[in-house]
Parts: structure tokens; C-alpha cells; sequence
């Protein structure tokens, strides 16, 4: 089985986010004054084989543990799904 | 007063303070101090802060002459370099939060020390960064490197301060302990020099910049205790920085520089507002009175213990009178700062800090900084020192021929091309890099001079392991050959101790014998120290690091016209040894690549030797005689000869048959020997007889060795190489498959 | 002549552009990036830096300086607008250019010097440069690596509208050794008006042999003449 | 009502994706060879005020349109949820 999983490394709460603070700056002089509290984390997409659900899980968090996200600094989050190919798969940029 | 605090072990353990220490504050104070109180006096009574341990060794380091503006005791030390100019600087470590997170820790390092510059005025000109890790050929040192090179670059580059030089060196002492050294240089005139002592009683403090947060809460007591296991559960103790914030905020205050309304700045450190607002209060005799709440908070619900302890980067306090306090803050509005008014200058000589209206903390400035409680170890020779001392390094024959050794040594980690490494840093933003990395010292222009300033970091602790005072005393000469090579004159020094954990008997001795090393060296070379930084506890499962005494060092060239260049520049040059003929195998990188091990007499150092060749070497330069110099350090003569064949993109023939003489090892000696007070310069043939003639003058030795050009390397009878293969191993040195 | 110097909270190279232009004998002023007044400049320059800290991507914020109005503006009535390094980010952000710079395929910061073909001396930018000449001047940038789709590529070749190409030294392809990965090695590019350049190596700091080269005084000559002949730019057939 | 918008910034499929590449690289060595496609993206967290979620929606639709997203090479995608007050929120600073 081919899984899409979806990991979102974001910076604890109680850590400093200089990018967040920019952007929401950004937000507001543009008139967006609804905005509050902006964070900006990553967004990590691949697809993964496996048996099932819950091993293809644990292998990401793994993976978060081992090398995606910094513990001291961030948190991670994993959303899996079954992998339906839709999307074009990404080519070489033309030469 | 809000109530004391019943105190445990772990509560001391958290302010890192011992029981006897704990008594002697309540003793000091006349009754128990509140929980704020305790913070307080715990971040200023730690090392980092305190210097409890090493004040008393520092004191005999020599502070003072002609051209020191500024000594130790102020953010950074100055010194003068005509013009009316001022050159300030210092270096500091971020050792502890770089081995916990690369990035962040060594960009905050950055941060910190580029506003103990700006803090006094300066603009910064330039950074250097001196680096340690373990084995290169070990991912995860790798691992470590890419990340706080990544980090140094994106808070220097981002903040547009090029980083013109420093060091790298990778040992099996550091695996556990990185060591990431920062220094920053700045230039201001002297008229403008800020300092950090708050004067008139009634004036307002202002504090400026980021918000703060909780981060980094007992980042100073942190640097002072051992990294261990559960160090991990202390990590929001590292910071992330805001590079742009801290650009705003140096702009703002190297205008506000020579201001009459600014009475006086200092940044916040180590130890937050803690340490910044009773060192503020204590250098201008007065004391000083603020209210936490109305400090901008970047998180809700923080405790006045937290906002006091806060480590929250890019802030800064400000004294200013109280009229001038509403046009002052608009210049920080303009760059979208925003600051508050949180207290004021008293008279009565004590930190007061309130809630509202409910006074935290009301302590003595004396208690925190001039009670220090100073530690005094015992000193202890560690007893496996002989052992190593008396290892006869001509007893182990060479594994590989001349050649290939050379070949070797070139592209080893310690001596290949930092190319890799400085490629990501900016090094040319300012467009006054006049010597750019790869060279030995930087060299900086200086508007409005026809001078420049030459910048560089040392410090091989392969020496120090063996004889932390020789090591020491040869870290300040290698700064001062890097300087002398490029032209300039040494004027002064900064430095950061790096070791292990003082209460060690043995470390403790390693400290005093390096101070007592770099002040020999200092007083025979007439550089005097400035400013630095003592970074202990570096240790992990109780293994300290080798002592390293990293020397940062500035020198003055009155005329840029007069620079030299470390590459030979011609062919059919003269090349010329300056200096001894050695062949100190013991300590060399020779040694540790050809057979694995640091022991034997460390290299020999005669201070007025060191002081004679460096001025001969300068006058030559001066009398425009050279048209190459470079200094002998690691890997050594034969070394020094493949850089200046590489950087010069020519060839060179040495035709002196010494090196053809006797066993593999001798010829390895002479060859590959780090002996000190040497330079290797080239020169046109008909200069020849002025260089000997000023080498005598200084009863200095001059060997003519032979004459460059061509495009292989030679020694006769010993080795001959292609400079293109040399050139290719130099390269590849730091390039490991990603 | 007058160049104005933009100034974004975080820019930092406006300094070094101050100097180019003073070494080649005129006068610069700075723009602050909240002002709309271009003081009467005769070229704006967007100088190198990380404005806004280049948070959330380069360029973006500073694309919305009430000073950018302005520039729009001027870039419209034919004005001539230099943008160097994060100069470039922010043209292409404002779509005064077309394309978008992103990180350097090596992933790291470079700051090194580069040779650069010269492609076309059709431009105010480029007219005292040698068609085919190589120029040596430095980069030093994480985010410089130009992306835009074929037919956009094809249509700057087209109407010859790329400046300059990073090259080996002896001008040969590029290859392994670019120092971004842009597509079809584009350092630099001008708007349909040609009046608008954005380049990401840094001229500014090729301004003296005494550090290193002078190759990027054609660029700021080129414009002083451009400025004096008033000559309008058109491609040559 | 208070939403938190999470916004998603990718890198369009035919954009180069050097560092989603080096990622997997560094997956692969470290042994999770069933790791295929990583791509890099943003993640944008936010606190957004309004009275609707379509009128939030709409709003923050604009604010990638304007900002948060460069059309040249990134796709963007928008998730939204009533907010919970959890986490804690920065205070003005009292006068
Ligand atoms: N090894 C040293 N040699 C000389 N001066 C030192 C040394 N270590 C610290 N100092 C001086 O002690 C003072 C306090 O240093 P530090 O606590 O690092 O300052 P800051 O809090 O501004 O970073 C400074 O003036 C510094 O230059
Ligand atoms: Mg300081």
C-alpha cells in the first residue's frame, strides 16, 4: 500500500517566531487587521510505502524523531491518507 | 515583599547555587530572599556572570597601554587606531546552546556578541568565528558543523556584517563539546564611544526592542554547570533569534552614538535584565528602580522571576534624562521598535524590581556584584602529563614518503581549504575586505584612513593539552605572526577561555597556567588584553575538553599600500625561511595523521626570538621588500610552502639540500615540525641583501631555500609534486559526499 | 546625475551602492521605504539585503513599502530601476520582472565571485559593457536561483532580454559550478521596457581593483550615459 | 467568532524541489528506503476574526492571494476550524 502522509513541523508555542511576527506585520498593513497570532512551521508531503495505517505511521514518526523535526525547538504532527496518484508527479524543470 | 521561600536542594540546584553560598547571600542581606531575589542573586552569582572562579586569574592579565581606550570591564574593550578612530571588539562563546541546537545556538551567539559592539556605538565591521569539533569523518560532527556554519551565516549575512575569518579545527576532545566562538569588530569615533554606566538619579530606563518571552530561562546558570543526560529537559534554555530585529536595533543605536540625550546603553545578555540592569547601575555608582509590568510581553501569564531571567535576544536598556525620553523612542518608532519606559535611576545603590505596585526584589547591587562569593580550586598538575611529555616523537618512523605525506597533511581536515565553510558566510558586505578569508589575517579598510585593521582568531590546544601555558603563550604569537604577516602591527587582544569544569583540580591548574601563558606572551609582545569571555564546564560525563585559549587579535597597518599577500606573488623569487630552521614534531598534525597521537615536548617558544623575528618580518614589508609572507603554524614548513604555491597559483623549487639529509624522521622533522617564530616570505632576487640586512639588525636568521614559479612543488632530492594535484587534495578537504 | 538608494528596514547593501556611484562621480540619495518621494533620481536602485528579514519569502513584504508605489510608478514612465540581489527578489515579487528567484539548489548561502557573459548590450544598464564580454563580480545570496516556466524563458530569450548569464571563467557553460542552479543559468534580467534590470550578483562590490574588480563599474557607467543621452531602448533586429 | 486558518504553501509540481530531495536523500541514508516524492513546503497557522467561515475563508483566500503565496511558483490551500483556546496568547503590553 502506498500512503500520502503529511507532516506540519511547527515551533513550540513558547518559541520564538520571528517569521510569524513579520508576516502578520505584513498582514496587517495590507488591512488583513482580523489576523491574529501568525506561525509559520513547514509542511513536509511524501508518499510512503507500507502494510498498513498504523506501521506506516510509526515509521513517520520515526522519521520526524530521527531527522524532520528539531525536538528542542519544534513540534511535529503526521496526517496519513491512502495515496490516490492524482497529482502529476513532480518532473525536471525543462532544460 | 511577597514571602521567602522555603529553600530545597532542588531549588538551589536550579539557581545553581551551593548551600554555603545560599547562607552567605541570607548573611549578606540580613534575612531570606524572595523567590525573584533568589534568581537574581543565582544568575549573578554564576560563573557566566559572576567569573567566580577566574576573576582572580584574570586580574593578572595586562590591560593597559598607549593605545587602550577601552580595558576589560565594559561590554567590549577599544583601542585606538588613529583618525580619530576607535576600533571595538570582543569574542564570546555559545558553546553549551550550539550543542544542544546548532542553528540557534550559534546565531545567538552572533547575535550577542555583535551587540556588546554596537552596545558602545561601534558600527561592526567584521565577525570571525573559532570553531572545534570532533572528527571530521563522523557524521554527526558534520551534522553539527553544517548547522552552526548555517547559523553564523544566517544571523551575520542577514544582518549584512561580513565574517572575514576565524578557525576551525576538529579533535576527538570535542565530540561531546562543540566549541563556537564569536567575534565582532566595530569602528566609531572616539568622541562617541557609549558606555554602559547609568548616571543622574530621576533619569528613565528604557528598554528597547524585541518582546520578551520565556526563553532561555537560566541560560547563564546553564553555561555554568556540566552538560549531562538530563540537559536535554533544560532545552527551551536555547533561543531563536530575529537577525532582522537586530539589524533595526543596530542601526538605531549606532545613530544615537555620541548623542547628548543617551546617558547610557548596554545590551541584555546572559542573564537578561538581571544582569544588564545591575551591572548598568553598578558602573555608575547609582541604583535602579523598575517595573516589570510594564515590560511588552510576547506570552501571557509570565512571572516577574521569568521576565527578570528572560534570555529573550536582540534587547537593549537605555538610560536616558527624563525630557529627552519621548524624541528618543521616535527614533526607535521609525524602525518600528517599539520601547517602554520601565524604570529609573536611583540613588540609593540597590536593584529594586516591582509588580505593579508590589515590590519582587529589593537587593544591594554590592551583594550581587561585588560579594561575588569567588571560588578558589585547587590547582592540580594531572598526573599522566610527564608520561605524554617524555614520548620521543623521532622514535616512530614515517609511514608514508614526503610526498605523500604532504599530500596528506594538505588535505586533512585540520589544514585543507576552508573554502567550503566561507563561501557561506558574507565576507565582502561593507566593501572594505581587502584580504578576504584563505589568507592569514583579514584585512579591513578603514574609511576615512589610509589605514587598515587586520583581524584574526588562533588557538591549537594540541599544544595547551600537552602545556596549557606554552599553548597558551603560542596561541597570542600565532595571532600575532597572522597580523605581522599581512602587514600590521599587533595592538591588542580579546580572548574566551574554553574549559572543562573548574572544581577539577586538574582543569583548574589547565586555566591558571593558560592565563599565566597569555599574559607572558601578551607583556613580551606588548599587546595587552582588552576584553573576553571565560566559557567553563565544558565537559559532558565528567571528560573536559583539551584548555583552548582562543586569542582573537586586532593590528593596525598605517598605510594600506604597505599590505602584504600570503601567496607568492612572482616567479623567479627568492624563498626565504625567516626565523629558526626546527623540528618540533610534538603536538603537530603531523604526528596526529601519521601516527594518532598528541605527545612529546611541545614546540619550544622563546618570547624575544618571537618578538625580533616579528618586527624584522614587519620592517621588511614596510621597506616594500616582500612580495609574499606567510607564517609557519600546523603542518609547517612544508605546508606553509604548498598554501603559498596554492594561494599564489604558482609553483615553487626549493634547492636547499637540509631536507635531503638524514632518516625519513628528521627529514619529516624539518619538513613538517611546527616550530615556532617563522615565517616563509618570497622576494625578488635583488631584495635579498636588504632582508638579510634587516634580519641581522634583529639578529633574526634568513635562509634562502630557493625560488618559485612553474607549476610543480618541489624539495630537491625529497619530493616533487604537481601543484594542480596539491591544489585538488587543499580543496577537497572539507567536501565530504553530502 | 541622481540615483536614488531604496532603504527597507533590513537592507544592506545601500552603502556599498553609495559608493560606487559617489567612485564614479555622482551624487546619491536614500529612499526610505515608507516615503513615495523619489527625491527627482534619475535611477532608483534597489539595493541588497534581506528587507523585512526576507521572512515568509524574499521580497514580499518590502514589495508593499508605500515606496514601491512610487517606483511602479516611475518604472512605468520609462524610469531606469536597478535591482541588485534582494533588489531582483523584490522586482520579481512586484512583477516589475518576471520569474521568481528561490533557493539555491546547493541549499546554502554563496558568496563568491562569479563571471558573468554580458547577453546583450541593448539596455541603459548594459550599453558600455563588450557584447559577449565576461564581467567578474561577486554574489552573495541563499535565495538566487531564477525560475520561470518555458514560455516565459523562451520569451526573455526571445526578445533578448536576459543580461547576463553566469559562465566559467574563460566564458564557457557554467555546469556544476553556478552558484544557484538558475534555470538556463540567468543572472540577471531586464523588463519588456528594458528599463528595468534585475541582476543577483552584487556590481556594487566590483567597484574597486583594490577589492578584487572594477568589472561592475560598466553597469553603473552604462547608466550615467544612458541617463545623459536619454536614449530610448529598443532591441536591435 | 474566532477560526484558526491553516494555510498550506507548496511548491507548484513542476518547480525544482532541491530541498525536498535532500530531505529523502537523508531519509533514504537513514534507512527509510519506502520514503518516495518529499516535497517542502509552508505551513501558516493563524488566528483569523470574522463572522462567517465562508467570510473567513474568502478573507484568508485573499491574504494568499496577496501575500502569503507567490502564484509563479507555489500553490496554496486553506483549512479551517472554530478556535479553541488553548494555547496562550500574547498580551499587549499594558500601557
Ligand atoms: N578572559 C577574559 N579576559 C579579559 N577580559 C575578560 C575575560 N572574560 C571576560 N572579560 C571581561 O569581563 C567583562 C564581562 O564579560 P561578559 O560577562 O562576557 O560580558 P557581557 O555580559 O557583556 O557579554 C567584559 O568586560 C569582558 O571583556
Ligand atoms: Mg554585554
Amino acid at each position: 500500500m502506498r500512503y500520502t502522509a503529511e507532516v506540519v513541523i511547527s515551533l513550540k508555542p513558547v518559541v520564538n517566531d520571528p517569521q510569524g511576527l513579520t508576516v502578520r506585520a505584513g498582514l496587517h498593513q495590507l488591512g488583513f487587521a482580523e489576523v491574529s497570532e501568525v506561525r509559520v512551521g513547514k509542511h513536509i508531503s511524501m508518499e510512503v510505502d507500507g502494510d498498513s495505517e498504523s506501521s506506516v505511521r510509526r515509521r513517520v514518526a520515526d522519521m520526524c524523531e530521527k531527522l524532520l523535526r528539531n525536538p528542542v525547538i519544534e513540534d511535529y504532527r503526521i496526517e496519513l491518507r491512502p495515496s490516490v496518484d492524482l497529482s502529476p508527479t513532480p518532473t525536471a524543470p525543462p532544460a | 515583599m511577597t514571602a521567602a521561600v522555603p529553600v530545597s536542594d532542588a531549588t538551589l540546584a536550579e539557581v545553581a547555587l551551593t548551600r554555603g553560598e545560599y547562607e552567605l547571600a541570607c548573611r549578606g542581606l540580613g534575612r531570606v530572599p524572595t523567590e525573584v531575589e533568589l534568581g537574581v542573586i543565582g544568575a549573578m552569582w554564576s560563573e557566566h556572570c559572576g567569573y567566580k572562579t577566574s576573576k582572580p586569574l584574570l586580574a593578572r592579565l595586562p590591560v593597559s597601554g598607549a593605545r587602550v581606550l577601552q580595558g576589560p570591564g565594559e561590554n567590549a574593550g577599544a583601542v585606538d587606531i588613529g583618525g580619530g578612530l576607535a576600533c571595538v571588539f570582543k569574542i564570546e562563546s555559545h558553546n553549551h546552546p550550539s550543542a544542544i541546537e546548532p542553528y540557534q545556538g550559534a546565531a545567538t551567539g552572533v547575535g550577542g556578541i555583535l551587540r556588546d559592539v554596537f552596545t558602545m556605538g561601534a558600527r561592526p565591521v567584521a565577525l570571525l568565528d573559532s570553531l572545534r569539533f570532533g572528527p571530521f569523518d563522523e557524521p554527526a560532527q558534520r551534522h553539527l558543523l553544517d548547522g552552526v556554519v548555517a547559523g553564523i551565516g544566517g544571523y551575520g549575512n542577514c544582518i549584512g556584517v561580513p565574517t572575514v575569518g576565524g578557525e576551525i579545527y576538529f579533535d576527538e576532545s570535542y565530540r561531546h563539546n562543540c566549541l563556537v566562538n564569536a567575534m565582532c569588530v566595530g569602528v566609531i569615533e572616539q568622541s562617541k564611544l557609549t558606555r554602559a554606566a547609568a548616571a543622574g538619579p530621576g533619569n528613565l530606563v528604557l528598554l528597547v526592542g524585541a518582546d520578551t518571552g520565556r526563553d532561555g530561562i537560566h541560560g547563564a546558570t546553564f553555561a555554568s554547570v556540566e552538560l549531562n543526560e538530563a540537559s536535554s529537559e533544560r532545552r527551551p534554555a536555547v533561543q531563536v533569534g530575529n537577525p532582522f530585529l537586530e539589524k533595526c536595533l543596530m542601526e538605531v543605536c549606532v545613530t544615537l552614538a555620541g548623542d547628548p540625550r543617551i546617558v547610557a546603553m548596554q545590551d541584555l545578555g546572559a542573564a537578561g535584565l538581571t544582569s544588564s540592569s545591575a551591572e548598568l547601575a553598578h558602573r555608575g555608582g547609582c541604583g535602579i528602580e523598575m517595573d516589570v509590568s510594564r515590560i511588552s510581553r510576547r506570552e501571557r501569564g509570565m512571572t516577574p522571576y521569568e521576565v527578570m531571567l528572560s534570555e529573550s535576544q536582540e534587547r537593549m536598556l537605555l538610560v536616558v534624562r527624563p525630557q529627552d525620553a519621548a524624541s528618543v523612542q521616535v527614533e526607535f518608532d521609525r524602525w518600528d521598535l517599539h520601547s517602554d519606559v520601565i524604570g529609573t535611576v536611583t540613588d540609593t545603590g540597590r536593584l529594586v524590581v516591582s509588580d505593579g505596585g508590589a515590590v519582587v526584589c529589593d537587593l544591594p547591587l554590592d551583594l550581587l556584584i561585588d560579594d561575588v562569593p569567588l571560588r578558589h580550586p585547587e590547582a592540580l598538575r594531572p598526573a599522566g602529563l610527564d608520561e605524554a611529555l617524555s614520548v620521543d616523537p623521532f622514535a616512530m618512523t614515517p609511514p608514508w614518503s614526503m610526498g605523500e605525506t604532504l599530500l596528506r597533511l594538505i588535505g586533512s581536515p585540520n589544514i585543507g581549504s576552508r573554502r567550503s565553510i566561507f563561501r557561506r558566510y558574507d565576507h565582502q558586505v561593507g566593501d572594505d575586505t581587502v584580504v578576504l578569508p584563505g589568507g592569514d589575517a583579514a584585512l579591513l579598510r578603514v574609511r576615512g584612513t589610509a589605514g587598515a585593521i587586520a583581524l584574526t582568531t588562533d588557538g591549537n590546544a594540541r599544544y595547551a593539552a600537552l602545556d596549557p601555558r606554552r599553548g597558551a603563550a603560542i596561541a597570542v604569537c600565532e595571532a600575532a605572526r597572522n597580523v605581522v604577516a599581512v602587514g600590521a602591527t599587533p595592538v591588542a587582544v580579546t580572548n574566551c577561555l574554553n574549559f572543562g569544569n573548574p572544581e577539577k583540580p586538574e582543569v583548574f591548574w589547565q586555566l591558571s597556567e593558560a592565563v599565566e601563558g597569555m599574559r607572558e606572551a601578551c607583556l613580551a609582545l606588548g599587546v595587552p588584553v582588552v576584553s573576553g569571555n571565560v566559557s567553563l564546564y565544558n565537559d559532558t560525563e565528567g571528560v573536559s575538553i583539551d584548555p583552548t585559549t582562543v586569542i582573537g587579535m586586532v593590528g593596525h597597518l598605517e598605510d594600506l599600500e604597505r599590505r602584504c599577500a600570503a601567496g607568492f606573488g612572482q616567479d623567479g623569487d627568492s624563498v626565504l625561511l625567516v626565523g629558526p630552521v626546527g623540528m618540533d614534531l610534538g603536538g603537530s598534525e603531523y604526528q596526529r595523521l601519521a601516527h594518532g597521537v598528541n605527545a612529546g615536548p611541545r614546540p619550544t617558544l622563546d618570547l624575544d626570538l618571537e618578538r625580533r623575528v616579528q618586527s624584522a618580518v614587519l620592517e621588511m614589508i614596510a621597506a616594500g621588500l616582500l612580495s609574499s609572507c606567510h607564517d609557519l603554524a600546523e603542518g609547517g614548513l612544508a605546508v606553509a610552502l604548498a598554501e603559498s604555491c596554492i594561494l599564489g597559483g604558482r609553483g615553487a623549487q626549493l634547492s636547499e639540500r637540509l631536507f635531503a639529509l638524514g632518516a625519513p624522521v628528521v627529514q619529516a622533522g624539518l619538513l613538517f615540525g611546527e616550530s615556532q617564530s617563522r615565517f616563509l616570505a618570497s622576494s625578488a632576487a635583488t631584495g635579498v641583501g636588504a632582508v638579510r640586512a634587516i634580519a641581522r639588525r634583529h639578529d633574526v636568521d634568513v635562509r634562502e631555500l630557493g625560488t618559485t614559479g612553474g607549476d610543480r612543488v618541489t624539495v630537491i632530492d625529497v619530493f616533487d609534486l604537481a601543484l594542480i594535484e596539491l591544489a585538488r587534495a587543499h580543496a577537497a578537504a572539507l567536501m565530504p559526499a553530502r | 546625475m541622481r540615483f536614488g538608494i531604496a532603504v527597507f528596514p533590513g537592507t544592506w547593501s545601500d552603502g556599498d551602492c553609495a559608493r560606487a556611484v559617489e567612485v564614479l562621480g555622482h551624487q546619491s540619495v536614500r529612499l526610505w521605504h515608507r516615503d513615495g518621494d523619489l527625491q527627482g533620481s534619475d535611477c532608483v536602485i534597489l539595493p541588497g539585503g534581506f528587507a523585512y528579514g526576507d521572512h515568509l519569502r524574499t521580497g514580499a513584504v518590502a514589495r508593499f513599502a508605500p515606496l514601491m508605489d512610487s517606483v511602479q510608478e516611475f518604472a512605468a514612465a520609462g524610469g531606469l530601476v536597478l535591482g541588485i540581489c534582494n533588489g531582483f527578489q523584490i522586482l520579481c515579487e512586484a512583477h516589475l520582472l518576471p520569474g521568481a528567484l528561490t533557493r539555491n539548489a546547493s541549499l546554502e548561502f554563496r558568496c563568491e565571485t562569479t563571471w558573468l557573459r554580458v547577453e546583450t548590450v541593448d539596455t541603459p544598464f548594459t550599453r558600455d559593457c563588450e557584447r559577449d564580454g565576461v564581467l567578474a563580480i561577486p554574489v552573495s545570496h541563499g535565495e538566487g536561483r531564477f525560475v520561470a516556466d518555458p514560455s516565459t524563458l523562451d520569451r526573455l530569450e526571445a526578445e533578448h532580454r536576459v543580461a547576463f548569464r553566469y559562465v566559467a571563467r574563460d566564458g564557457s557553460a557554467v555546469g556544476e559550478a553556478s552558484p544557484n542552479g538558475s534555470m538556463r543559468d540567468i543572472a540577471g534580467i531586464v523588463s519588456e521596457g528594458r528599463n528595468v534590470l534585475g541582476m543577483m550578483p552584487h556590481p556594487e562590490r566590483a567597484a574597486e581593483p583594490l577589492l578584487g574588480s572594477d568589472d561592475g563599474m560598466h553597469i553603473f557607467r552604462s547608466v550615467v550615459e544612458a541617463v545623459a543621452k536619454r536614449t530610448a531602448f529598443t532591441v536591435a533586429p
